[in-house]
Protein backbone atom coordinates (compact mmCIF):
# COMPACT_ATOMS: atom_id res chain seq x y z
CA UNK A 1 0.00 0.00 0.00
CA UNK A 2 1.43 3.61 -0.79
CA UNK A 3 -0.35 7.03 0.87
CA UNK A 4 0.23 9.98 -0.72
CA UNK A 5 -0.96 13.14 1.04
CA UNK A 6 -2.22 16.31 -1.01
CA UNK A 7 -3.85 19.47 -0.18
CA UNK A 8 -6.46 20.80 -2.95
CA UNK A 9 -7.85 24.26 -0.93
CA UNK A 10 -8.43 23.38 2.29
CA UNK A 11 -9.58 19.93 1.55
CA UNK A 12 -7.04 17.00 2.30
CA UNK A 13 -6.28 14.51 -0.55
CA UNK A 14 -5.33 11.28 0.50
CA UNK A 15 -4.63 9.11 -2.48
CA UNK A 16 -4.34 5.31 -1.57
CA UNK A 17 -2.47 3.13 -4.07
CA UNK A 18 -2.00 -1.16 -3.96
CA UNK A 19 -3.49 -3.26 -1.52
CA UNK A 20 -5.23 -2.28 1.90
CA UNK A 21 -4.98 -5.40 3.94
CA UNK A 22 -4.16 -6.01 6.96
CA UNK A 23 -0.83 -6.28 8.51
CA UNK A 24 1.90 -3.68 10.22
CA UNK A 25 1.46 -0.88 7.05
CA UNK A 26 -2.07 -0.23 8.16
CA UNK A 27 -0.84 1.59 11.66
CA UNK A 28 0.52 4.10 9.22
CA UNK A 29 -3.30 4.85 7.91
CA UNK A 30 -4.49 4.90 10.87
CA UNK A 31 -1.86 7.44 11.59
CA UNK A 32 -2.40 9.24 8.96
CA UNK A 33 -6.11 9.85 9.64
CA UNK A 34 -4.91 10.46 13.15
CA UNK A 35 -2.33 13.27 12.27
CA UNK A 36 -5.13 15.11 9.18
CA UNK A 37 -7.37 15.88 12.69
CA UNK A 38 -4.08 16.82 14.57
CA UNK A 39 -3.07 19.01 11.73
CA UNK A 40 -6.50 20.25 12.17
CA UNK A 41 -7.58 19.17 8.41
CA UNK A 42 -10.92 18.04 8.93
CA UNK A 43 -12.11 17.84 5.28
CA UNK A 44 -10.66 14.58 3.89
CA UNK A 45 -11.12 13.09 0.90
CA UNK A 46 -10.05 9.54 0.45
CA UNK A 47 -8.71 8.69 -3.32
CA UNK A 48 -9.41 4.71 -3.61
CA UNK A 49 -8.90 4.53 -7.32
CA UNK A 50 -5.24 2.65 -7.04
CA UNK A 51 -6.44 0.66 -4.30
CA UNK A 52 -6.55 -3.42 -6.11
CA UNK A 53 -7.45 -4.83 -3.07
CA UNK A 54 -9.25 -4.58 0.53
CA UNK A 55 -10.00 -6.63 3.29
CA UNK A 56 -12.12 -6.35 6.71
CA UNK A 57 -8.96 -4.83 8.41
CA UNK A 58 -8.46 -2.18 5.29
CA UNK A 59 -11.94 -0.96 5.99
CA UNK A 60 -12.01 -1.17 9.39
CA UNK A 61 -9.09 1.55 9.25
CA UNK A 62 -10.99 3.81 6.97
CA UNK A 63 -14.25 3.58 9.14
CA UNK A 64 -12.31 3.90 12.66
CA UNK A 65 -10.45 7.41 10.63
CA UNK A 66 -14.04 8.58 9.44
CA UNK A 67 -15.19 8.19 13.37
CA UNK A 68 -12.17 10.32 14.58
CA UNK A 69 -13.01 12.72 11.93
CA UNK A 70 -16.83 13.22 12.42
CA UNK A 71 -15.81 13.28 16.25
CA UNK A 72 -13.80 16.45 15.66
CA UNK A 73 -16.58 17.73 13.49
CA UNK A 74 -14.25 16.91 10.26
CA UNK A 75 -15.98 14.71 7.23
CA UNK A 76 -14.58 12.04 4.99
CA UNK A 77 -15.60 11.25 1.81
CA UNK A 78 -14.59 8.73 -0.84
CA UNK A 79 -13.33 9.29 -4.65
CA UNK A 80 -13.08 6.70 -7.14
CA UNK A 81 -13.64 4.01 -5.71
CA UNK A 82 -13.37 0.88 -8.62
CA UNK A 83 -15.70 -1.51 -8.90
CA UNK A 84 -14.71 -4.11 -7.09
CA UNK A 85 -14.46 -1.88 -4.01
CA UNK A 86 -17.65 -0.01 -4.43
CA UNK A 87 -19.20 -3.37 -4.48
CA UNK A 88 -17.13 -4.01 -0.81
CA UNK A 89 -18.92 -1.12 0.29
CA UNK A 90 -22.32 -2.26 -0.61
CA UNK A 91 -21.98 -5.55 1.03
CA UNK A 92 -20.83 -3.81 4.23
CA UNK A 93 -23.65 -1.23 3.92
CA UNK A 94 -20.93 1.38 4.67
CA UNK A 95 -22.18 3.12 1.33
CA UNK A 96 -24.69 4.26 3.35
CA UNK A 97 -22.11 5.81 5.76
CA UNK A 98 -19.88 7.58 3.28
CA UNK A 99 -20.47 9.97 0.46
CA UNK A 100 -18.71 8.54 -2.53
CA UNK A 101 -17.85 10.75 -6.16
CA UNK A 102 -16.75 9.73 -9.39
CA UNK A 103 -15.70 13.15 -10.50
CA UNK A 104 -12.46 14.93 -7.99
CA UNK A 105 -14.33 18.57 -8.88
CA UNK A 106 -17.36 17.54 -7.90
CA UNK A 107 -16.44 15.36 -4.69
CA UNK A 108 -14.02 19.02 -3.75
CA UNK A 109 -17.38 21.39 -4.25
CA UNK A 110 -19.37 19.05 -1.99
CA UNK A 111 -17.09 20.13 1.10
CA UNK A 112 -17.98 23.62 -0.03
CA UNK A 113 -21.72 23.67 0.65
CA UNK B 1 -6.36 -36.56 -5.88
CA UNK B 2 -5.32 -35.92 -1.95
CA UNK B 3 -6.24 -32.46 -0.83
CA UNK B 4 -3.39 -30.27 -0.42
CA UNK B 5 -3.39 -29.35 3.68
CA UNK B 6 -1.56 -26.95 5.14
CA UNK B 7 -1.30 -26.91 9.12
CA UNK B 8 -0.02 -23.36 10.53
CA UNK B 9 0.58 -22.06 14.10
CA UNK B 10 -1.38 -18.77 15.05
CA UNK B 11 0.35 -15.79 14.47
CA UNK B 12 -0.22 -13.21 12.35
CA UNK B 13 3.56 -13.56 10.55
CA UNK B 14 2.15 -16.79 8.29
CA UNK B 15 -0.71 -14.67 6.56
CA UNK B 16 1.22 -13.46 3.93
CA UNK B 17 2.83 -16.61 3.28
CA UNK B 18 -0.57 -18.38 3.33
CA UNK B 19 -1.62 -15.78 0.74
CA UNK B 20 0.66 -16.34 -1.73
CA UNK B 21 0.51 -20.36 -1.22
CA UNK B 22 -3.77 -19.68 -1.47
CA UNK B 23 -3.47 -17.47 -4.64
CA UNK B 24 -0.73 -19.92 -6.25
CA UNK B 25 -2.96 -22.90 -5.71
CA UNK B 26 -6.12 -21.34 -6.87
CA UNK B 27 -4.29 -20.27 -10.04
CA UNK B 28 -3.19 -23.78 -10.43
CA UNK B 29 -6.88 -25.46 -9.96
CA UNK B 30 -7.88 -22.82 -12.72
CA UNK B 31 -9.12 -19.80 -10.83
CA UNK B 32 -8.49 -17.00 -13.69
CA UNK B 33 -6.36 -14.02 -13.20
CA UNK B 34 -7.13 -11.37 -11.05
CA UNK B 35 -9.89 -13.82 -9.19
CA UNK B 36 -7.10 -15.47 -7.36
CA UNK B 37 -6.76 -12.39 -5.31
CA UNK B 38 -10.25 -12.22 -4.35
CA UNK B 39 -10.07 -15.74 -3.16
CA UNK B 40 -7.47 -15.69 -1.14
CA UNK B 41 -8.66 -12.61 0.65
CA UNK B 42 -11.58 -14.39 1.21
CA UNK B 43 -10.20 -17.34 2.88
CA UNK B 44 -7.61 -15.23 4.67
CA UNK B 45 -10.60 -13.63 6.33
CA UNK B 46 -11.46 -17.09 7.63
CA UNK B 47 -8.29 -18.28 8.31
CA UNK B 48 -7.38 -14.97 10.97
CA UNK B 49 -10.95 -15.32 12.30
CA UNK B 50 -9.81 -19.14 13.32
CA UNK B 51 -6.68 -17.93 14.46
CA UNK B 52 -8.12 -15.24 16.17
CA UNK B 53 -11.41 -16.08 17.89
CA UNK B 54 -10.73 -19.95 17.57
CA UNK B 55 -7.21 -20.05 19.03
CA UNK B 56 -6.64 -16.69 20.47
CA UNK B 57 -3.52 -16.22 18.94
CA UNK B 58 -2.06 -18.86 20.70
CA UNK B 59 1.01 -20.10 18.35
CA UNK B 60 0.73 -23.44 19.96
CA UNK B 61 -2.90 -23.82 18.52
CA UNK B 62 -2.80 -24.07 15.08
CA UNK B 63 -5.27 -23.45 11.86
CA UNK B 64 -5.66 -26.51 9.01
CA UNK B 65 -6.53 -25.61 5.82
CA UNK B 66 -7.20 -27.97 3.28
CA UNK B 67 -8.02 -27.82 -0.86
CA UNK B 68 -9.39 -30.15 -2.90
CA UNK B 69 -10.67 -29.69 -6.03
CA UNK B 70 -13.84 -31.39 -7.29
CA UNK B 71 -15.54 -30.75 -10.35
CA UNK B 72 -16.68 -27.54 -11.16
CA UNK B 73 -15.39 -25.97 -7.78
CA UNK B 74 -12.97 -25.74 -5.02
CA UNK B 75 -13.52 -26.61 -1.46
CA UNK B 76 -11.43 -24.93 1.35
CA UNK B 77 -11.84 -26.12 4.89
CA UNK B 78 -10.68 -24.19 7.87
CA UNK B 79 -10.05 -25.66 11.21
CA UNK B 80 -9.34 -24.22 14.63
CA UNK B 81 -9.27 -25.50 17.93
CA UNK B 82 -12.52 -23.39 19.14
CA UNK B 83 -16.41 -25.10 19.52
CA UNK B 84 -18.15 -21.92 17.61
CA UNK B 85 -21.25 -22.92 16.16
CA UNK B 86 -23.04 -20.18 14.64
CA UNK B 87 -25.32 -21.89 12.97
CA UNK B 88 -26.87 -23.49 16.03
CA UNK B 89 -27.83 -20.29 17.15
CA UNK B 90 -31.10 -19.30 15.62
CA UNK B 91 -31.17 -16.54 13.65
CA UNK B 92 -27.44 -15.43 14.25
CA UNK B 93 -25.88 -14.64 10.79
CA UNK B 94 -22.32 -13.21 11.13
CA UNK B 95 -21.69 -9.73 9.68
CA UNK B 96 -25.49 -9.19 9.93
CA UNK B 97 -26.21 -7.09 13.00
CA UNK B 98 -22.73 -5.99 13.77
CA UNK B 99 -22.43 -2.07 14.23
CA UNK B 100 -22.13 -0.50 11.02
CA UNK B 101 -19.17 2.14 12.71
CA UNK B 102 -17.37 -0.26 14.44
CA UNK B 103 -13.83 -1.11 12.89
CA UNK B 104 -14.42 -4.83 13.12
CA UNK B 105 -16.92 -7.30 12.08
CA UNK B 106 -17.17 -7.50 8.09
CA UNK B 107 -14.73 -10.37 7.87
CA UNK B 108 -17.34 -13.16 7.48
CA UNK B 109 -19.54 -10.98 5.65
CA UNK B 110 -16.85 -10.44 2.95
CA UNK B 111 -15.80 -13.75 2.53
CA UNK B 112 -19.01 -14.59 2.39
CA UNK B 113 -19.81 -12.02 -0.80
CA UNK B 114 -16.68 -13.07 -2.40
CA UNK B 115 -17.02 -16.83 -2.12
CA UNK B 116 -21.10 -17.24 -2.35
CA UNK B 117 -20.72 -20.30 -0.26
CA UNK B 118 -19.39 -20.07 3.30
CA UNK B 119 -20.96 -22.09 5.81
CA UNK B 120 -19.87 -23.06 9.40
CA UNK B 121 -20.05 -26.34 11.43
CA UNK B 122 -17.54 -28.71 13.83
CA UNK B 123 -15.37 -31.48 12.30
CA UNK B 124 -15.28 -34.86 12.98
CA UNK B 125 -13.45 -34.24 16.42
CA UNK B 126 -15.61 -31.42 17.27
CA UNK B 127 -13.67 -28.25 16.37
CA UNK B 128 -14.71 -25.18 14.86
CA UNK B 129 -15.07 -25.88 10.57
CA UNK B 130 -15.20 -22.90 7.91
CA UNK B 131 -16.26 -24.43 4.68
CA UNK B 132 -16.16 -22.18 1.66
CA UNK B 133 -17.13 -23.07 -1.88
CA UNK B 134 -15.02 -20.88 -4.67
CA UNK B 135 -16.92 -22.18 -8.06
CA UNK B 136 -14.71 -22.74 -10.91
CA UNK B 137 -16.06 -21.09 -14.20
CA UNK C 1 5.41 -22.67 18.44
CA UNK C 2 4.05 -25.53 16.72
CA UNK C 3 5.78 -26.54 13.23
CA UNK C 4 4.29 -25.20 10.06
CA UNK C 5 3.47 -28.32 8.03
CA UNK C 6 2.24 -28.89 4.34
CA UNK C 7 1.24 -32.55 2.72
CA UNK C 8 0.57 -31.83 -1.11
CA UNK C 9 -0.24 -34.38 -4.04
CA UNK C 10 2.45 -35.36 -6.12
CA UNK C 11 1.87 -33.19 -8.89
CA UNK C 12 4.26 -30.64 -10.75
CA UNK C 13 1.34 -28.38 -10.68
CA UNK C 14 1.67 -27.65 -6.88
CA UNK C 15 5.44 -26.59 -7.16
CA UNK C 16 5.30 -23.26 -7.51
CA UNK C 17 3.13 -22.68 -4.94
CA UNK C 18 5.22 -24.77 -2.69
CA UNK C 19 7.96 -22.20 -4.40
CA UNK C 20 6.56 -19.37 -2.74
CA UNK C 21 5.41 -20.52 0.78
CA UNK C 22 8.73 -21.57 1.30
CA UNK C 23 9.96 -17.94 0.35
CA UNK C 24 7.73 -16.68 2.66
CA UNK C 25 7.99 -18.50 5.26
CA UNK C 26 11.80 -18.20 5.22
CA UNK C 27 11.28 -14.35 5.41
CA UNK C 28 8.85 -14.61 8.43
CA UNK C 29 11.42 -16.67 10.13
CA UNK C 30 14.19 -14.30 9.25
CA UNK C 31 16.27 -15.13 5.92
CA UNK C 32 17.13 -12.68 4.11
CA UNK C 33 16.00 -10.80 1.06
CA UNK C 34 17.62 -12.98 -1.85
CA UNK C 35 18.66 -15.43 -0.29
CA UNK C 36 14.61 -16.63 0.31
CA UNK C 37 15.11 -18.26 -3.25
CA UNK C 38 18.62 -19.49 -2.55
CA UNK C 39 16.32 -21.56 0.62
CA UNK C 40 13.46 -22.27 -1.81
CA UNK C 41 15.86 -24.13 -4.38
CA UNK C 42 17.40 -26.16 -2.17
CA UNK C 43 14.21 -27.00 -0.70
CA UNK C 44 12.09 -27.99 -3.94
CA UNK C 45 14.99 -29.82 -4.75
CA UNK C 46 14.56 -32.23 -2.61
CA UNK C 47 10.20 -31.85 -2.81
CA UNK C 48 10.79 -32.45 -6.48
CA UNK C 49 12.89 -35.55 -5.41
CA UNK C 50 10.49 -36.76 -3.18
CA UNK C 51 7.70 -36.65 -5.68
CA UNK C 52 9.53 -38.30 -8.62
CA UNK C 53 12.13 -41.03 -6.51
CA UNK C 54 9.66 -41.40 -3.40
CA UNK C 55 6.18 -41.12 -4.79
CA UNK C 56 6.36 -42.08 -8.58
CA UNK C 57 4.34 -38.69 -9.42
CA UNK C 58 1.58 -40.67 -8.56
CA UNK C 59 -0.93 -37.14 -6.97
CA UNK C 60 -2.99 -40.56 -4.58
CA UNK C 61 0.71 -40.20 -2.80
CA UNK C 62 1.48 -36.86 -1.22
CA UNK C 63 4.86 -35.51 0.43
CA UNK C 64 4.61 -33.57 3.56
CA UNK C 65 6.95 -30.90 4.85
CA UNK C 66 7.28 -30.17 8.28
CA UNK C 67 9.34 -26.63 8.86
CA UNK C 68 10.05 -25.64 11.62
CA UNK C 69 12.31 -22.24 13.70
CA UNK C 70 15.26 -23.40 15.73
CA UNK C 71 17.57 -21.25 17.55
CA UNK C 72 19.82 -19.60 14.84
CA UNK C 73 18.19 -22.34 12.35
CA UNK C 74 15.28 -23.12 10.30
CA UNK C 75 14.05 -26.93 9.96
CA UNK C 76 13.00 -28.92 6.37
CA UNK C 77 11.97 -32.05 6.95
CA UNK C 78 10.36 -33.83 3.41
CA UNK C 79 8.68 -36.94 3.98
CA UNK C 80 7.15 -39.37 1.17
CA UNK C 81 5.92 -42.51 1.12
CA UNK C 82 9.40 -44.17 -0.25
CA UNK C 83 12.09 -46.38 1.80
CA UNK C 84 15.00 -44.96 0.51
CA UNK C 85 18.35 -45.27 2.40
CA UNK C 86 21.25 -43.72 0.89
CA UNK C 87 22.98 -43.59 4.31
CA UNK C 88 22.64 -46.96 4.68
CA UNK C 89 24.52 -47.68 1.46
CA UNK C 90 28.29 -48.18 2.06
CA UNK C 91 30.04 -44.94 -0.15
CA UNK C 92 26.70 -43.20 -1.48
CA UNK C 93 26.69 -39.92 -1.55
CA UNK C 94 23.49 -38.99 -4.13
CA UNK C 95 25.09 -36.43 -6.43
CA UNK C 96 28.36 -38.11 -6.44
CA UNK C 97 29.20 -40.79 -9.36
CA UNK C 98 26.60 -39.44 -11.61
CA UNK C 99 27.74 -39.07 -15.27
CA UNK C 100 28.66 -35.12 -16.08
CA UNK C 101 26.97 -35.69 -19.10
CA UNK C 102 23.52 -36.38 -17.58
CA UNK C 103 20.86 -33.94 -17.78
CA UNK C 104 20.04 -35.73 -14.41
CA UNK C 105 21.42 -36.07 -11.20
CA UNK C 106 22.51 -32.83 -9.61
CA UNK C 107 19.43 -32.13 -7.16
CA UNK C 108 21.03 -33.76 -3.77
CA UNK C 109 24.47 -31.77 -4.56
CA UNK C 110 22.73 -28.53 -5.27
CA UNK C 111 20.41 -28.76 -2.03
CA UNK C 112 23.43 -30.04 -0.32
CA UNK C 113 25.73 -26.94 -1.75
CA UNK C 114 22.98 -24.23 -1.07
CA UNK C 115 21.83 -25.50 2.92
CA UNK C 116 25.25 -27.17 4.02
CA UNK C 117 23.42 -29.61 5.59
CA UNK C 118 21.19 -32.24 3.82
CA UNK C 119 20.77 -35.98 5.46
CA UNK C 120 18.25 -38.55 5.06
CA UNK C 121 16.98 -41.49 7.39
CA UNK C 122 13.46 -42.88 7.74
CA UNK C 123 10.55 -40.81 9.85
CA UNK C 124 8.95 -43.21 12.47
CA UNK C 125 6.44 -44.32 10.01
CA UNK C 126 9.76 -45.92 8.23
CA UNK C 127 9.36 -43.20 4.90
CA UNK C 128 12.37 -41.86 3.64
CA UNK C 129 12.46 -38.17 5.25
CA UNK C 130 15.37 -35.61 3.47
CA UNK C 131 16.18 -33.39 6.59
CA UNK C 132 17.80 -29.83 5.44
CA UNK C 133 18.81 -27.26 7.85
CA UNK C 134 18.94 -23.51 6.86
CA UNK C 135 21.30 -21.65 9.08
CA UNK C 136 20.06 -18.15 10.51
CA UNK C 137 22.66 -15.39 10.64
CA UNK D 1 12.82 -16.74 -17.68
CA UNK D 2 13.45 -14.77 -21.16
CA UNK D 3 15.30 -15.86 -23.86
CA UNK D 4 16.94 -13.77 -26.42
CA UNK D 5 18.92 -15.07 -29.57
CA UNK D 6 21.44 -12.83 -31.64
CA UNK D 7 24.08 -13.20 -34.02
CA UNK D 8 27.35 -12.00 -33.62
CA UNK D 9 29.19 -12.66 -36.92
CA UNK D 10 28.88 -16.92 -37.02
CA UNK D 11 28.23 -16.82 -33.43
CA UNK D 12 24.51 -17.32 -32.02
CA UNK D 13 24.36 -15.33 -28.83
CA UNK D 14 21.80 -16.67 -26.14
CA UNK D 15 20.70 -14.18 -23.64
CA UNK D 16 18.95 -15.81 -20.93
CA UNK D 17 17.21 -14.01 -17.70
CA UNK D 18 15.32 -14.45 -14.80
CA UNK D 19 14.68 -17.81 -13.11
CA UNK D 20 16.37 -20.79 -15.20
CA UNK D 21 14.10 -23.26 -13.29
CA UNK D 22 12.33 -26.44 -13.34
CA UNK D 23 8.50 -26.05 -14.99
CA UNK D 24 6.99 -26.16 -18.98
CA UNK D 25 8.98 -22.77 -19.52
CA UNK D 26 12.51 -25.20 -19.63
CA UNK D 27 10.73 -26.80 -22.75
CA UNK D 28 11.36 -23.42 -24.78
CA UNK D 29 15.19 -23.19 -24.05
CA UNK D 30 15.53 -27.31 -25.11
CA UNK D 31 14.31 -25.82 -28.34
CA UNK D 32 16.05 -23.01 -28.96
CA UNK D 33 19.46 -25.20 -28.83
CA UNK D 34 17.65 -27.39 -30.89
CA UNK D 35 17.13 -24.81 -33.45
CA UNK D 36 20.19 -23.51 -33.18
CA UNK D 37 21.57 -27.29 -34.35
CA UNK D 38 18.78 -27.36 -37.18
CA UNK D 39 19.46 -24.08 -38.55
CA UNK D 40 23.52 -25.00 -38.52
CA UNK D 41 24.50 -22.44 -35.81
CA UNK D 42 27.11 -24.81 -34.07
CA UNK D 43 28.77 -21.73 -32.24
CA UNK D 44 26.78 -20.68 -29.24
CA UNK D 45 27.54 -17.78 -26.44
CA UNK D 46 25.37 -18.30 -24.05
CA UNK D 47 24.86 -15.16 -21.97
CA UNK D 48 23.93 -16.14 -17.96
CA UNK D 49 24.38 -12.43 -17.29
CA UNK D 50 20.58 -11.61 -16.18
CA UNK D 51 19.97 -15.17 -14.92
CA UNK D 52 18.73 -14.78 -11.53
CA UNK D 53 18.21 -18.64 -10.45
CA UNK D 54 19.24 -21.43 -11.48
CA UNK D 55 18.13 -24.87 -10.70
CA UNK D 56 19.46 -29.13 -11.33
CA UNK D 57 16.64 -28.74 -13.79
CA UNK D 58 17.92 -25.50 -15.91
CA UNK D 59 21.49 -26.77 -15.32
CA UNK D 60 20.08 -30.37 -16.95
CA UNK D 61 18.95 -28.49 -19.86
CA UNK D 62 22.39 -26.31 -20.45
CA UNK D 63 23.86 -29.93 -20.39
CA UNK D 64 21.97 -31.38 -23.11
CA UNK D 65 21.97 -28.19 -25.02
CA UNK D 66 25.95 -28.94 -24.97
CA UNK D 67 25.70 -32.55 -25.51
CA UNK D 68 23.23 -31.40 -28.69
CA UNK D 69 26.09 -29.13 -29.84
CA UNK D 70 29.10 -31.49 -29.64
CA UNK D 71 27.23 -34.21 -31.56
CA UNK D 72 26.60 -31.87 -34.34
CA UNK D 73 29.95 -30.85 -33.76
CA UNK D 74 29.28 -27.42 -32.42
CA UNK D 75 30.30 -25.88 -29.58
CA UNK D 76 29.19 -24.10 -26.39
CA UNK D 77 30.80 -21.71 -23.91
CA UNK D 78 29.08 -19.68 -21.31
CA UNK D 79 29.38 -15.63 -20.93
CA UNK D 80 28.94 -13.48 -17.65
CA UNK D 81 27.70 -15.68 -15.22
CA UNK D 82 26.96 -14.46 -11.88
CA UNK D 83 28.74 -15.65 -8.81
CA UNK D 84 25.86 -17.64 -7.42
CA UNK D 85 25.71 -19.40 -11.04
CA UNK D 86 29.42 -19.60 -11.56
CA UNK D 87 29.50 -21.43 -8.02
CA UNK D 88 26.69 -23.79 -8.91
CA UNK D 89 28.94 -25.21 -12.08
CA UNK D 90 31.93 -25.40 -9.50
CA UNK D 91 29.31 -28.12 -7.18
CA UNK D 92 28.34 -29.50 -10.28
CA UNK D 93 32.18 -29.68 -11.92
CA UNK D 94 30.48 -28.86 -14.70
CA UNK D 95 33.22 -25.81 -14.89
CA UNK D 96 35.43 -28.53 -16.29
CA UNK D 97 33.13 -29.01 -19.37
CA UNK D 98 32.30 -25.54 -20.47
CA UNK D 99 34.47 -22.22 -20.71
CA UNK D 100 33.38 -19.77 -19.36
CA UNK D 101 34.15 -15.96 -20.04
CA UNK D 102 33.04 -12.53 -18.40
CA UNK D 103 33.97 -10.74 -21.48
CA UNK D 104 32.37 -10.94 -24.57
CA UNK D 105 34.90 -10.02 -27.27
CA UNK D 106 37.33 -12.82 -25.81
CA UNK D 107 34.75 -15.19 -26.06
CA UNK D 108 33.60 -14.67 -29.47
CA UNK D 109 37.20 -14.66 -30.22
CA UNK D 110 38.10 -17.78 -28.37
CA UNK D 111 35.85 -19.65 -30.91
CA UNK D 112 37.33 -18.48 -34.32
CA UNK D 113 40.68 -20.49 -33.12
N1 LIG E 1 -13.44 -19.37 13.92
C1 LIG E 1 -14.21 -18.69 14.79
N2 LIG E 1 -14.33 -19.10 16.08
C2 LIG E 1 -15.09 -18.43 16.96
N3 LIG E 1 -15.79 -17.31 16.66
C3 LIG E 1 -15.72 -16.85 15.40
C4 LIG E 1 -14.94 -17.50 14.40
N4 LIG E 1 -15.07 -16.80 13.25
C5 LIG E 1 -15.89 -15.76 13.51
N5 LIG E 1 -16.28 -15.79 14.81
C6 LIG E 1 -17.22 -14.84 15.48
O1 LIG E 1 -17.90 -14.11 14.50
C7 LIG E 1 -17.68 -12.71 14.68
C8 LIG E 1 -17.66 -12.00 13.34
O2 LIG E 1 -16.48 -12.30 12.63
P1 LIG E 1 -15.97 -11.35 11.50
O3 LIG E 1 -17.15 -11.03 10.65
O4 LIG E 1 -14.84 -11.95 10.81
O5 LIG E 1 -15.53 -10.02 12.23
P2 LIG E 1 -14.32 -9.76 13.26
O6 LIG E 1 -13.37 -10.90 13.17
O7 LIG E 1 -13.74 -8.47 12.77
O8 LIG E 1 -14.98 -9.64 14.61
C9 LIG E 1 -16.37 -12.61 15.44
O9 LIG E 1 -16.26 -11.41 16.18
C10 LIG E 1 -16.46 -13.83 16.34
O10 LIG E 1 -17.25 -13.58 17.47
N1 LIG F 1 13.15 -39.11 -2.02
C1 LIG F 1 13.86 -40.02 -2.71
N2 LIG F 1 13.43 -41.31 -2.78
C2 LIG F 1 14.12 -42.24 -3.49
N3 LIG F 1 15.25 -41.97 -4.16
C3 LIG F 1 15.72 -40.71 -4.15
C4 LIG F 1 15.07 -39.68 -3.43
N4 LIG F 1 15.78 -38.55 -3.60
C5 LIG F 1 16.82 -38.85 -4.39
N5 LIG F 1 16.81 -40.16 -4.74
C6 LIG F 1 17.79 -40.87 -5.56
O1 LIG F 1 18.96 -40.09 -5.67
C7 LIG F 1 19.25 -39.82 -7.03
C8 LIG F 1 19.89 -38.48 -7.17
O2 LIG F 1 18.93 -37.45 -6.97
P1 LIG F 1 19.19 -36.04 -7.55
O3 LIG F 1 20.58 -35.66 -7.20
O4 LIG F 1 18.15 -35.12 -7.08
O5 LIG F 1 19.08 -36.17 -9.13
P2 LIG F 1 17.84 -36.55 -10.06
O6 LIG F 1 16.59 -36.39 -9.29
O7 LIG F 1 17.97 -35.60 -11.19
O8 LIG F 1 18.08 -37.97 -10.49
C9 LIG F 1 17.94 -39.97 -7.76
O9 LIG F 1 18.10 -40.30 -9.12
C10 LIG F 1 17.29 -41.10 -6.98
O10 LIG F 1 17.75 -42.35 -7.40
Amino acid sequence: MKIHEEMKGDVLKIRLSGKVIGGPELVELKETFQNAVNHDRLKVLLDLGGVTWMDSSGLGVIVSGHTTLSRADGEMKILNATKKIHELFIITKLITVFDTYTDEEEALQSFEE
Amino acid sequence: MEAVELRIPSSESFLEAVQVFVEKIGASFGVRGDETTSLSIAVLELVKNAMEHGNDMDPDKHVTITISRQPGRIDFQIVDTGTWQPEKEPGYEPGEGEKLFSSRGRGVLIARNLARWVEFDLDPNGKTRAKLVWPLV
